[in-house]
Formats: structure tokens, C-alpha cells, sequence
């Protein structure tokens, strides 16, 4: 045994501790945002409807115009649950809007200039979503370019090709409405106990519930935040790296898709020039939710309280009377705040 | 001698322009540990990722069993049995202790909740983690649910041990296991190699320790400019004659005279 | 007199367009003569119709009495505005006719067809003779031709006596006068691109058709880079202060004058009317909307051609 | 002496070393690219010039055509120099653009508004570029927060301040000239040749080269690379990151003030809504130019270049006749192209 | 016995919950080679983070040739003197060899292209490099403006270990030198600690590697917990009672005994 000195040290057994600090109340709450990322956001939001609901009350307060949030914020927060996917995985996608874009226009185009049957247009309107996700997907796991340039080079050509495929022309609600009324679907109101509710906005609480579901309790959703913490370890523990990134691309594409439908149903018409600040917004949404732009880390719930945040902000500072102007401002220093938070959280070591 | 379990012939690997494998041969018998000792850059670490799936060679053949496979990714030489510690830990930071254990091979419910909603069986991987964990003797981990990054370099490297200890049935593959760690951190890892040997697993061992190497080796392969230069075995030669060998202060033919 | 519980909306495509700035700084005076709360909301750039939509749900949450809006996605507005109306609230379109234009309760406009018909004429009528082989660049807001811009451009083009084609689109023309068309998103630093790229097809080009006067701003000085700016005819729309005295300073020919101030406190008065009583606005004479009038401001006057001089223009103007 | 087999490792002295393949044309290429990686995007210039140069003829290779697309690229080609600077420090900065037009308006502002001398107007202009750049420093190298969401931010922020001081009005350009030719100064032409250049499109020039020195020549350029590669490294080896950080903030923002300087000899008139693009465009140069988005690696003469190719694109589409969206797609084409290519020449080890 | 050249009283670190120094002491004398041992994670890299300006300490002071100092940067100690190997190297991986070995102190050329334009003196100093490079006899590096991410492990160690023995005039630390290195990259090393030590400067070497401890150090410091456990004398102690004492298996006064 050379090394016989080594021995002495399996003498003891006991694990080594240093002394722990006593706790400040700060440090505690540091812990307990620590370990559930999604409470920041959801205390901002709760705090802000208090807030607004003092300063306005019932104009504020009413069914009407807190499900009217609902209405403004479903777009967007489709299209951050997308976005929050493709973060996670230390990515961005600035294509987000253009892919929207681009699928209700399919979705319109196919319907009306090659008359197919509206669920067929839906169906390649949605595919085409998933086809632009495939390109970027491919671009960043097999060809391995960096996300923030294959999707800032995708927004322009997803961008420009909409344009050149729609020649720039809006389909009127109207002719939709008779002709096919499905592509209208998600605009469908329900109401309930006075408070009104798109199919639009169901599917926006809906899909935050089930890809929250998925992220934390599937093998796929424990991958997407290995892939986004670390590929390399990933991959060397047995992660399908490639494949996890490409189905997260994919997908993204897919709900921008779905969120193009829903446009659709929002906005009535089929409309070539919306959603131009889609991309901007959603990455605030996501942001203001507490994601880590570095990825695996957040949760997308904590993405729905952050674009319903903006929401409010918007609402509730519109319904006070300040100039839109002031609304940005105001959001540009939220995105800062929040951000700062978040990195006063991540210091907190257990 | 009987058949090799695992083994590789002419493997090539080139990083542009650099050939990290350059037509190497290797053997590793049953139940045997085999170490690889080699310099800095002798090129190791890429063996043992090629012979495990982590990188694809651009020339040559790996053999299991007798049987010719090509692993293109980590999962397909574990789904056969070889696990691998590689030398930079390979694990997820953010994620738990249970989380990296069963990373890519995740348990789900029984039923339609598993089938159906694929949702993760976290109990009963939990439960086997610490089993694992306890029966290997390893450490007192306070919190299954931890998050990697919370642990110690050592702790860290207990962890990754642990996995591949539990999930390697054919091949465990250590590169480097205690580079980084203190004296009772590296005591603790070479006896859980020999217990895992004790098991009846064969094991590689990638060391820059030779007192560890001559400890715990049955065989000492040594790699040398991306090649097996020689297989010595630890009780026919002195540490000094193998330090020369993989330096290159003596060939093999000088040995063998 | 005070009519302290009404409130109105006021929308417009951005807050940032000189025309927009001042219809809202009409609306706001009108509002507090009148002692109505008025709010203000506009899209974040031109075209942007989701921010419209979420201000109209927003007026009527905020329980407005009436809305003016200048839509900047005219068709698709329709149902947020049904739903506005459906609501009990007044809409007024502003500066941009609806399509179809009785989606709104009224209209009170400018005469856009008519704005572009009255340049058009002038500068033929400028050029006389050497109107007949006239090199004509277009500067339009951009490519996604919303009505103002395909009306402007397309009675310019009428005006000027060329065949349209399809003139509910510009660009299907095919007289060969036309050098080519560009865009300049209605503002200084793309109408100078424009104009640039149009002296790169040809630089020989002599008459511009711009959308609005800062993108006539730009193309001038597009011009006084390569020493051309007094042999080109720049015409333009708004009658905006700077753009009026552009026009006394020579820098446009001639400028169709648009009021809106006066759609703005129109429109308002329209809303408290109705509060009052439920009456409803009428439209102009032979036309479906109130038109707010237009007058083209020059100071070499074309016969045929009515106009009214830069002196006059200034006291008229809104900037 | 434990450790006596230790000794016969140091009898051999000789270096070690592998067999080197035979190199391919494609070797030798790949790695003269990768000691200069401002070349390819050279050489791209250079063929995008043949080719529409072959295709339009004289109209394109005029000295008016050719010295357009500078006077074209000037506003962009300087922010981009300034977005080169934050980038190769790994960072990113959005409020380009805003606090271009925010420092033309306060040069406009304080001349008209205030009755200031210009000299005064301008300098204060060039303080407030400045200011914005530290706020955005400190923020990142102090309170270490992301570039991204930092400047995400001061984005929004810089422009909903900007339209609120100027109050939207455009100060005329005629105005200007009567009153305080300064401010169009860079707008002042001459003539070298036939070819007319403004003191804008030399200014581009001349900074261009100034910055290459500095980053190439001095102790500052080193360290500016050293904290893009790997701020930890860089500051145990004694660089002063944060110094290094707001230095280049600051730097850049004061950049972006002269680009708002240019901007008003450019378009005449102090213009509030301009420059909504500069954000995007001059990151699109950046890449194009070849400087990582990682940081630490490229040259700044590759921006020069790569604002140059999006130029000569867009004039050269315009000449041709071709639909503007087609120009914005092959934009979007070619980023993709220049990282993927990127790529390539990194993967030399050597 | 002399005063110390460089020591430390009663230092306190917290990162976070964790509390990496926890009131330690620590000294340095002039000429010799001290030795930190401990466990993973028992602070020693904090320690002389703490020392050489890298963090700056919550409590506690450190003296340099008996004044006091509070270094707020490593450019700061490094001014003073005081030159570190970190643990994870600090080079910048894309720039050259002499670039890294002059970062932060980097030389201008005589004359107004120095003064005036900031220039940069790039001969002297690749011409300073390639002389301490083989004044050190450290390697045959071929080219001084190579990258640093082209230079395999055990070359990026030799380049900073050089950096540090070229500038360090009052005190050079390093921390784990040798812990990724192979037998022959290691040696070299230590070779060049030696070197050093025989010029007359002092050096603090921290390592896991007791054979190297107790072959170099002219004293040990052993640091347990946070805090100096004790000190002792290589020529005193054996190297079980040495790990003993850092793993907590025995206590000084037992040792004392
Ligand atoms: N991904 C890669 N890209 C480029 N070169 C690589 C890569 N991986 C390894 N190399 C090179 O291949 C050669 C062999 O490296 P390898 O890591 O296999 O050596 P090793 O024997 O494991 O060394 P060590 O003892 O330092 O771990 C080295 O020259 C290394 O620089
Ligand atoms: N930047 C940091 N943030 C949080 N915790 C830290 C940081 N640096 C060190 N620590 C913690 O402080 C303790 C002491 O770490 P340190 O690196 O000083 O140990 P060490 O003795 O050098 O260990 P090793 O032998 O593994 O290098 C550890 O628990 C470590 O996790
Ligand atoms: O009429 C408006 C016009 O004057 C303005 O300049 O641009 C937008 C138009 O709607
Ligand atoms: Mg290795
Ligand atoms: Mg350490």
C-alpha cells in the first residue's frame, strides 16, 4: 500500500458542517423565492390589481374589465408561453411574431384565394408554424448556429415572405364571418357570471397549465431545463439533445401557429402587418415572469403573471389617465426591476 | 484468457486538425479493472468518449460483447450497459440529485397517468436514489431533492459515481474520477471502485494518480501521441518504468528488455 | 358649459405624427372648453391595429360616451367598433373613412382622393407643355397601401392626367412618365431613402408626389445633395405649419391643406351632443361622410386650379 | 524523496507532438479566415459589388450610386460601431436607436427651445448619449445585470422619454439652417473626385479606423477583448472589468449621439420618430461583419463591412427592380449565412 | 524567527448561507515555501482570494511586510507584488501568450505614440515573454502570439505559472498547480516552485497532492472548516497525522500529544 497515509482519513465519518448563520426574515423570504421562482411575479400582479383597484374601483374592478385584461394579455401570453419554452432552453426566438403572422395568413390565404375547406387551411396554417419551429430547430441543434441569429435571420425571411405571400392584403372580418367562421373560433365569447371570456383566453390559461404540467412532472419537460442548464452535460448523461431542442422549436412554432389563429378570432380580419411587436412583448412577458434569459431556470406560469402584469400596467394606467408614453417607461423600468430581483433571489445559495 | 467484454480496434478521431485517436486498439477483460494512463493530451478522454457513445470515430470499430456496436449518442452505449463519469461531471446544476440520477431514463407512473400523461414516478425515483446512495455507503446527503449546485466538488463527484455505480451492468467507465479531490474524497471513490469491482463489473480507471493507479489496477493500458502504446501489468513493472513509457523516455521494446 | 360626467376617446394610428400630435391637441382643447374628460390613445407605430382594438375595449370599460378614431386598419376595426357602438357609444371616424364606412356613426374627413386630385392638377398645370414628358416619382407611406395613401396617390396621379389602372392600388400604372414609387414611411429619414433610391433609377426625375411633408422634407434634401432641389416639383398633403412654410419658402410647390383641429372639436362637440340628447351628426352634402374641407396652398396659382396662398395657409395652418 | 518515480518523467525534454494531416485548400482557407475574420465579410462587399456592378452597369457602379449607398449606410454604419464595442464585451445593447434620437432632440431642443448655442446644444446632446451609456454600464458591470434586459429597458425608457421632451414636434430643417448651421454639420458635402462624400459618411470612416486602432493597439482594446472572452479571467488577471465595462457603455453611447448628430445633417430636420430601426440594423451589420455575439472575437473594420453589404443589397435589390421584401429576405438569408460560415472558419484549431 | 512577509487576522467571507472564511489568521515568512492543505471546500482558495485582492473580505485585515493593506482588485496585490495562480486559470483563452502574460500591466512605446496615442510596445513584450519563458527553461513554446486556447493543459498552466514567476518580486501563490496535470506536466512544476524559492521569494502552494506537500513545504498550513487548524512542520509530522488533522480524524492537541 503506497499510499497508507491515505488511510487516515476514512477514520471519520461524520459529515463536516460549518456553523449556519442566523437567518434574517430577508434571508428566509430570499429562500423561500429561491425555491418557487413563479411567487416574485405572482406578488407584483396581485399587488398591482390592488393598487389599480384602490386607485379606480369599480371601473377598475368590474368583471368587465379585469376578463377585458384577460382579452388584451391572450395574444401576447400565447405567444411568451412559446417564447418561455425556447428561453428555457438558453435560447430566444425573435421570430415568434412573424411565425404568427405568417400562420393565420396561411390560414386566411388558403381559405379564401385556393378556397379549401376552412379546418384544411387551419390544419396547414398550424403545420406552418411547426415548419417554421423545424427550420430554426434544425439551425440551432444540428447546425448548431446561435438561436438569437438564426431566429433574428428567420423574422426577416418569415417576415418578408408573408408579405410577399399576402401582397399585403387584409381578408375583412366580414367575409370571414360568412364564408369561415371556424378561422374565427378563439374570438368565441363565453360568458360567465358577468364576466366574459374568449375561447382565446381559455386556451391561453389552458396551455400555461399544460405545458407547466409538462415541464415539471415529464421526462421531456426534466430535459428541456437539463438542455437549457448545461448541453454539454446533458448530452454526456444521456439527454437527446438534438431531438429535445428541435421538438422545443417545434413546438413553439406550433403555439405560435395556434396564437396566429387566435388572431384571428381577436382581431376578426386576417391581417399581413400585425403582430409587429409581438417578439418584444412576449420577451418581456417572460422576463418580467422571472425566466432566466440563460435558461433552465424559471417557471411559465411565472410567464402568464408576467404578461398579465403588463396587462394591468396597461389598464390600469390608461384607465388613470396617463399618456401611453408613460405606460413605456414605466415598463422599461419594470423589466429592469424585475431582473434585478431576480438576480437578488439567484444569490441566495441553497 | 477469455474473450474481451468490451473492445475497439484502428479507432480514429480528428478534431481539425489535431487527431486526438490516431488508430488506436483497446481491451478491456471481464471483471477486470483496467486503468489508461497517458500524458496530458495523450488523448484518453476521447477514447473512452468513443468507445461510450459521447463522440462518433471517424475510422475504426468498437466490439461489446463480441458483438460489432456503433453507439451514436451516450444513451445507447448506457441502454447496453456501459455508464461513464466523465472527466467534466455531466451534471445538470439546476436540477436534483433524483433529477441527474435518472436523467434519460426517467420512471413514470404505472397506468394511464405514466402511458397516457407520462408523468414521472418522482417517489419511486427518490426512493431508489437514496437507496443508492445508502447502500453504496457514500455519503449522508441530507436532501434527495437538492439541487446539484448546492453540493460540494466532492459530493458532486459522489453523485455521478453513484449513477453510473447503480446503472452499469456490463462497463463502468471513470475518467479522472478524483482529479480535483481531497484525500478523504478520493479514499472514498477508490473504495467504491473496488466494490463495484467486488460486484463482478469491470471497470476503466483514467488517472494521473500512479499510486492510485498501481493500488487499484489488475492491467495498466498506456496511451501515448493517440495510441495504445503497451499494456503492462502493475506487479511486472515499476512506477517509474511506466511514467517513462507514457513520457516517452522509454519504448516499450526497452522495457521488455 | 361644464359637462363634467362625460368622457370621450380619442385614437389615433400613432402619437407621434405631427397631424396626429395636433388632432389630439385639438381634441384636448376642444375637451376642456367643454368640460369633457377626454382620453388619448394611439398605436406604437402606423398600422399598428391590436393597440387599437385594446383601446377601444378600453374606452368602453372606462365608460365613455364616444369614441374618434383614425383607424389604421380600416376593415378590420369593424367588430371592436360594433362592439363600442353595441355598447351605446358614439364612434366617429376621424381623418380615415371606415370600410364600409358606416361602421361608424360618422365620418369627418378630408377629402383624400380629392387632396391628391388638387396637386395632381397643379402640378400639370405648372409644368404646361413639359407635363407631356414629366419624369414622376412617388413617395408613398408604405408598402402595405392603406387608403389614405392609395387615394392620395392615386388622385395625384388623375390630377396629374395619367391612365390608373386598378385605383384601388398604386403601382399597376404603366405610363411611362413614371419614374417609380417608393416609400417613405410618412416621416423625414424615409422619405430622404426614397428619394434617393428614385434619383438612383433616374436622376433626372422632376415632379414628386409625397404622402405627407415630412417626407417631403426628406426628399428635399435628398434633391439639395445633388444640387437639384430647384428643378424638381415637390407637392405634397397636410398644410401643417412647417409644411406651409416650406411652401412660402419654396421647398414644396404646393401643399393640399387638411383641419385637423376641426375634425378634432367636430367630433367632440358630436359626442357631447349626443350625450345630451342622442342626435347623431350629418354627413356633407352628396358624400357619406362630414368632409372637413381641403384647400390646396400655393404661391404660383394655377388657373383651373383653386388655391389659396402660403400668407393665407399660415393663418389656417395647424402646426 | 516519495515521489522518486516522478523523476523518469523528466529525462525526456523533447515536445511531444501528433502527426499533422496534410492540409487541404479548404484547411489552408479556413485558417487564414480565422486570423482575419474580417476578410470573408470583405470579400462578400467585394462580390455583392461585381455582381450587381455586372448586372446593373452603370447605374450601379456610378460614383452617385456608389457613394449613396455610404451616405445610405452612415447613421447605421456609426451605431453599429458603437453596437461592436458592447458586443465584443459579450454584451448587446437595444437603446441604440433611442438614444440617438433622444441626444438629436436634446441638440435640437436646447438650440430652439432654450435659446442655447448650438456648441452648447451639441455638446450636451453628445453628454446625454454619454449619460444614457453609464446609466446602462453601471447597471451592467455594477449591479451585473444582463445587457439584454438592461438595455431591453433603457429602450423603452430613452424613447417614451424622448417622445415625451420633444413633445413629438420635427424642428425644420430650414430652421435649422438659418439658425444654427452646426447642428447639420455633418451634412456639409465634399467633393474628392467626382465622388461626393458628407463629413457624415467620413466621420464613419475615420471613427471606424480610430476604433480598430485602439482596439488593437492599446491596453484598453486588449482588456475590451479580454472581458468579452471571459470577464472572470480577465478580472483575477488584473484587468479592471468593471472599468472596462462602463467605459465601453459610455463609449458607445456617446457614438450613438454622434450617429443623432449625423442623423440631423443626414435628414435636416430634428425628427423625434426616426432611427425606430437602428436597433436591429445595427446588430444585423455586427453579425454580418463577423464579430461574435459571445464576445471577445472579430474585428470592427468586419462592421464597416458588413453595413456596407446590407447596402449595397438594398440599393442594388432597388436598381433591379426587385420588391423590398425581397431585399429584407435575403437579408435574413445572408445573417444566417455569415454565422453559419462563422462557424466553419472557428472550428480551425489553429 | 522573522516578522512575516504577508499575514492575515481574523478574516471572515460569507457567500450567501456559507461562510468560506470564518475569522482565520494566516502568515506568510520571507523566503519559504508554505503549504495549505484541506478538505474540499474547507476555504483555501477563499483564503488567498481574500489575500490577494480577487474577493474583498467582510471582516479582518492582512499586512504586507507589516503594514497594513486593503487590497479592493487583484491589480492591486499584483502592484504590491503579489502574484496568483488561480485555481481556474484567468487567461483569456483568444488572446496570445504575451498578451495574457502582460494583461493589466501592459507596456507603451517610448515617446508620444506611448504617451499620446496609448500605443502598445508588442515587441518588448513578446520579446519579455519568449526571455521569461526560457529563462524559466518552462517549454518550447513555438509562437509567442499563439492563442492561449490552442495550447493544450498542461502549456496554459506553465503560462500562467511563468506570468506569476516573471512579476511576482514579493510573494507568489498558487492554488492547485498541478491538479489536471499529468506526471511529466506536473514535475515541471514543481521544478520551476523550486526555481523560484531559490531566488529568494517566498510561496504559498495549495495542493491535495501530500506526496508534493510534504516534499516541497518548509511549513503546512492546515485549514479545516474555514479557519487555520494549525501549523507544522513537514520535518515533524507524518503525512497520515497531517491528513488526519484536515479531515477532522484527530485534533491538534492530540497531534501535540
Ligand atoms: N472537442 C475538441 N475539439 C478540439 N480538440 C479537442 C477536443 N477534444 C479534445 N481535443 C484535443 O484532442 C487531444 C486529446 O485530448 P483528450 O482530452 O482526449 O486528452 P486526455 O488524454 O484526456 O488529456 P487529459 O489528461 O489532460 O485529460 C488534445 O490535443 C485536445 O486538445
Ligand atoms: N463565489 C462563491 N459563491 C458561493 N459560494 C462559494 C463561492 N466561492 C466559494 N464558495 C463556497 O465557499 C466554500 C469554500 O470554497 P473554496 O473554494 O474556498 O474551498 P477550497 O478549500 O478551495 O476547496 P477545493 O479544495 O475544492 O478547491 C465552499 O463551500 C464553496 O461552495
Ligand atoms: O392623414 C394623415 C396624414 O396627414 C399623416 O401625415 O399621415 C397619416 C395620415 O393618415
Ligand atoms: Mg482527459
Ligand atoms: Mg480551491
Amino acid at each position: 500500500m503506497p499510499e497508507s497515509y491515505e488511510s487516515s482519513a476514512s477514520r471519520d465519518q461524520s459529515v463536516a458542517e460549518f456553523d449556519s448563520q442566523g437567518r434574517t426574515l430577508g434571508h428566509r423570504l430570499q429562500h423561500a423565492l429561491h425555491v418557487t421562482p413563479s411567487l416574485v411575479p405572482l406578488m407584483v400582479l396581485i399587488a398591482a390589481v390592488v393598487v389599480f383597484g384602490l386607485l379606480l374601483g369599480q371601473r377598475f374592478l368590474s368583471p368587465f374589465a379585469l376578463t377585458l385584461i384577460l382579452q388584451q394579455v391572450q395574444i401576447v401570453g400565447i405567444v411568451a408561453l412559446a417564447q418561455s419554452l425556447v428561453i428555457l432552453t438558453a435560447g430566444i426566438d425573435l421570430s415568434v411574431g412573424a411565425v404568427m403572422v405568417l400562420s393565420s395568413v396561411v390560414m386566411g390565404q388558403f381559405t379564401f384565394r385556393y378556397g379549401l375547406p376552412p379546418g384544411i387551411a387551419v390544419m396547414s396554417g398550424l403545420l406552418c408554424g411547426a415548419l417554421c419551429g423545424l427550420v430554426s430547430g434544425v439551425l440551432v441543434a444540428i447546425v448548431k448556429l446561435p438561436p438569437f441569429i438564426v431566429t433574428l435571420g428567420m423574422w426577416q425571411v418569415v417576415l418578408a415572405g408573408n408579405f410577399l405571400y399576402s401582397r399585403n392584403e387584409t381578408i375583412r372580418s366580414q367575409d370571414i364571418e360568412a364564408a369561415a367562421p371556424l378561422l374565427q373560433f378563439f374570438g368565441t365569447r363565453v360568458e360567465i357570471g358577468g364576466a366574459i371570456f374568449t375561447f382565446g383566453v381559455l386556451f391561453m390559461l389552458i396551455l400555461a397549465v399544460v405545458l407547466a404540467y409538462a415541464l415539471r412532472f415529464t421526462a421531456w419537460g426534466r430535459h428541456v431545463y437539463a438542455v437549457g442548464d448545461d448541453p454539454e452535460a446533458a448530452a454526456l448523461s444521456g439527454v437527446n439533445v438534438r431531438g429535445t431542442l428541435i421538438s422545443v422549436y417545434v413546438l413553439a412554432g406550433t403555439i405560435c401557429a395556434f396564437a396566429g389563429w387566435t388572431l384571428i378570432g381577436r382581431i376578426g380580419s386576417v391581417s399581413p402587418t400585425s403582430g409587429q411587436l409581438a417578439n418584444i412583448e412576449s420577451i418581456t412577458a417572460v422576463v418580467i415572469g422571472g425566466i432566466s434569459l440563460f435558461g433552465g431556470r424559471g417557471s411559465i406560469l411565472g410567464t402568464l403573471f408576467g404578461a398579465l402584469i403588463v396587462g394591468v400596467f396597461t389598464l390600469g394606467l390608461r384607465l388613470a389617465g396617463a399618456d401611453p408614453q408613460w405606460t413605456n417607461l414605466l415598463i422599461g423600468i419594470l423589466i429592469i426591476a424585475a431582473v434585478a430581483v431576480d438576480q437578488w433571489i439567484r444569490r441566495a445559495t441553497v | 484468457m477469455t474473450d474481451p467484454i468490451l473492445s475497439a480496434r484502428n479507432l480514429v478521431k480528428r478534431y481539425g486538425h489535431v487527431t486526438a485517436i490516431d488508430h488506436c486498439d483497446f481491451d478491456l477483460y471481464p471483471g477486470e479493472i483496467l486503468a489508461v494512463i497517458g500524458d496530458n493530451g495523450a488523448g484518453k478522454s476521447s477514447l473512452i468518449k468513443a468507445v461510450s457513445g459521447a463522440v462518433a470515430p471517424d475510422e475504426g470499430e468498437v466490439w461489446l460483447e463480441g458483438a460489432k456496436v456503433a453507439f451514436t449518442s451516450p444513451n445507447d452505449a448506457r441502454e447496453a450497459g456501459i455508464e461513464t463519469v466523465y472527466q467534466q461531471l455531466a451534471l445538470s446544476p439546476a436540477l436534483s440529485i433524483a433529477d441527474n440520477m435518472f436523467m434519460g431514463r426517467e420512471l413514470r407512473k404505472p397506468g394511464i397517468l405514466g402511458s397516457w400523461f407520462r408523468m414521472l414516478d418522482s417517489a419511486a425515483m427518490q426512493k431508489f436514489a437514496r437507496d443508492k446512495l445508502t447502500e453504496l455507503g457514500l455519503m449522508t446527503i441530507q436532501n434527495i431533492n437538492q439541487a446539484v449546485e448546492t453540493l460540494s466538488g466532492g459530493q458532486r463527484q459522489g453523485v455521478a459515481v453513484a449513477r453510473a455505480a447503480a446503472f452499469g451492468s456490463k462497463v463502468i467507465i471513470l475518467d479522472e474520477p478524483t482529479a480535483a479531490l481531497g484525500v478523504k474524497e478520493s479514499r472514498r471513490v477508490l473504495e467504491l471502485i473496488q466494490d463495484v469491482k467486488s460486484r463482478g463489473i469491470p471497470i476503466i480507471l483514467i488517472s494521473h494518480n500512479m499510486p492510485h493507479v498501481f493500488e487499484l489496477a489488475d492491467r495498466i493500458h498506456i496511451h501515448r501521441l493517440g495510441k495504445r502504446l503497451t499494456v503492462v501489468d502493475p506487479k511486472d513493472i515499476s512506477m517509474s518504468d511506466a511514467v517513462a513509457l507514457m513520457t516517452g523516455a522509454m519504448t516499450p521494446d526497452d522495457a521488455a528488455a | 358649459g361644464s359637462h363634467g360626467d362625460i368622457s370621450a376617446c380619442l385614437i389615433t394610428k400613432t402619437d407621434t405624427n405631427p397631424f396626429f400630435v395636433k388632432m389630439r391637441e385639438g381634441a384636448t382643447a376642444a375637451a376642456e372648453e367643454l368640460g369633457v374628460e377626454l382620453q388619448a390613445f394611439a398605436g406604437q407605430f402606423d398600422g399598428d391595429h391590436e393597440t387599437q382594438v385594446a383601446a377601444i375595449e378600453t374606452c368602453i370599460a372606462s365608460g365613455a360616451k364616444g369614441i374618434l378614431l383614425t383607424a389604421s386598419d380600416t376593415s378590420s376595426i369593424t367588430p371592436a367598433v360594433q362592439q363600442a357602438r353595441d355598447a351605446g357609444l358614439l364612434v366617429i371616424a376621424l381623418d380615415t373613412p371606415l370600410s364600409p364606412a358606416d361602421a361608424a356613426d360618422a365620418t369627418f374627413a378630408t377629402d383624400n382622393y380629392e387632396a391628391g386630385r388638387l396637386i395632381g392638377a397643379w402640378a400639370a398645370g405648372q409644368m404646361g407643355d413639359a407635363a407631356a414628358d414629366a419624369k414622376i416619382g412617388l413617395l408613398n407611406i408604405n408598402q402595405s397601401q392603406p387608403t389614405v395613401g392609395v387615394l392620395r396617390n392615386q388622385g395625384f396621379l388623375e390630377g396629374f392626367g395619367v391612365d390608373l389602372g386598378d385605383p384601388n392600388r398604386w403601382g399597376d400604372e404603366d405610363d411611362p412618365r413614371i419614374v417609380g414609387h417608393d416609400v417613405s414611411d410618412g416621416a423625414e429619414e424615409g422619405g430622404r431613402e426614397g428619394m434617393e433610391s428614385l434619383l438612383a433609377l433616374d436622376p433626372m426625375v422632376n415632379v414628386v408626389y409625397t404622402i405627407n411633408e415630412p417626407a417631403a422634407a426628406g426628399a428635399y434634401e435628398a434633391l439639395r445633395a445633388i444640387g437639384r432641389e430647384n428643378d424638381v416639383l415637390i407637392v405634397s398633403v397636410d398644410g401643417g405649419c412647417p409644411g406651409v412654410q416650406n411652401v412660402a419658402e419654396g421647398v414644396i410647390g404646393a401643399t393640399s391643406q387638411q383641419y385637423p383641429l376641426d375634425m378634432a372639436r367636430l367630433g367632440i362637440e358630436a359626442i357631447v351632443n349626443y350625450a345630451k340628447d342622442g342626435s347623431l351628426p350629418e354627413t356633407s352634402p352628396g358624400l357619406d361622410f362630414y368632409n372637413t374641407g381641403v384647400s390646396l396652398i400655393t404661391d404660383s396659382p394655377v388657373e383651373g386650379v383653386e388655391s389659396i396662398s402660403s400668407e393665407k395657409g399660415l393663418e389656417l395652418c395647424w402646426g
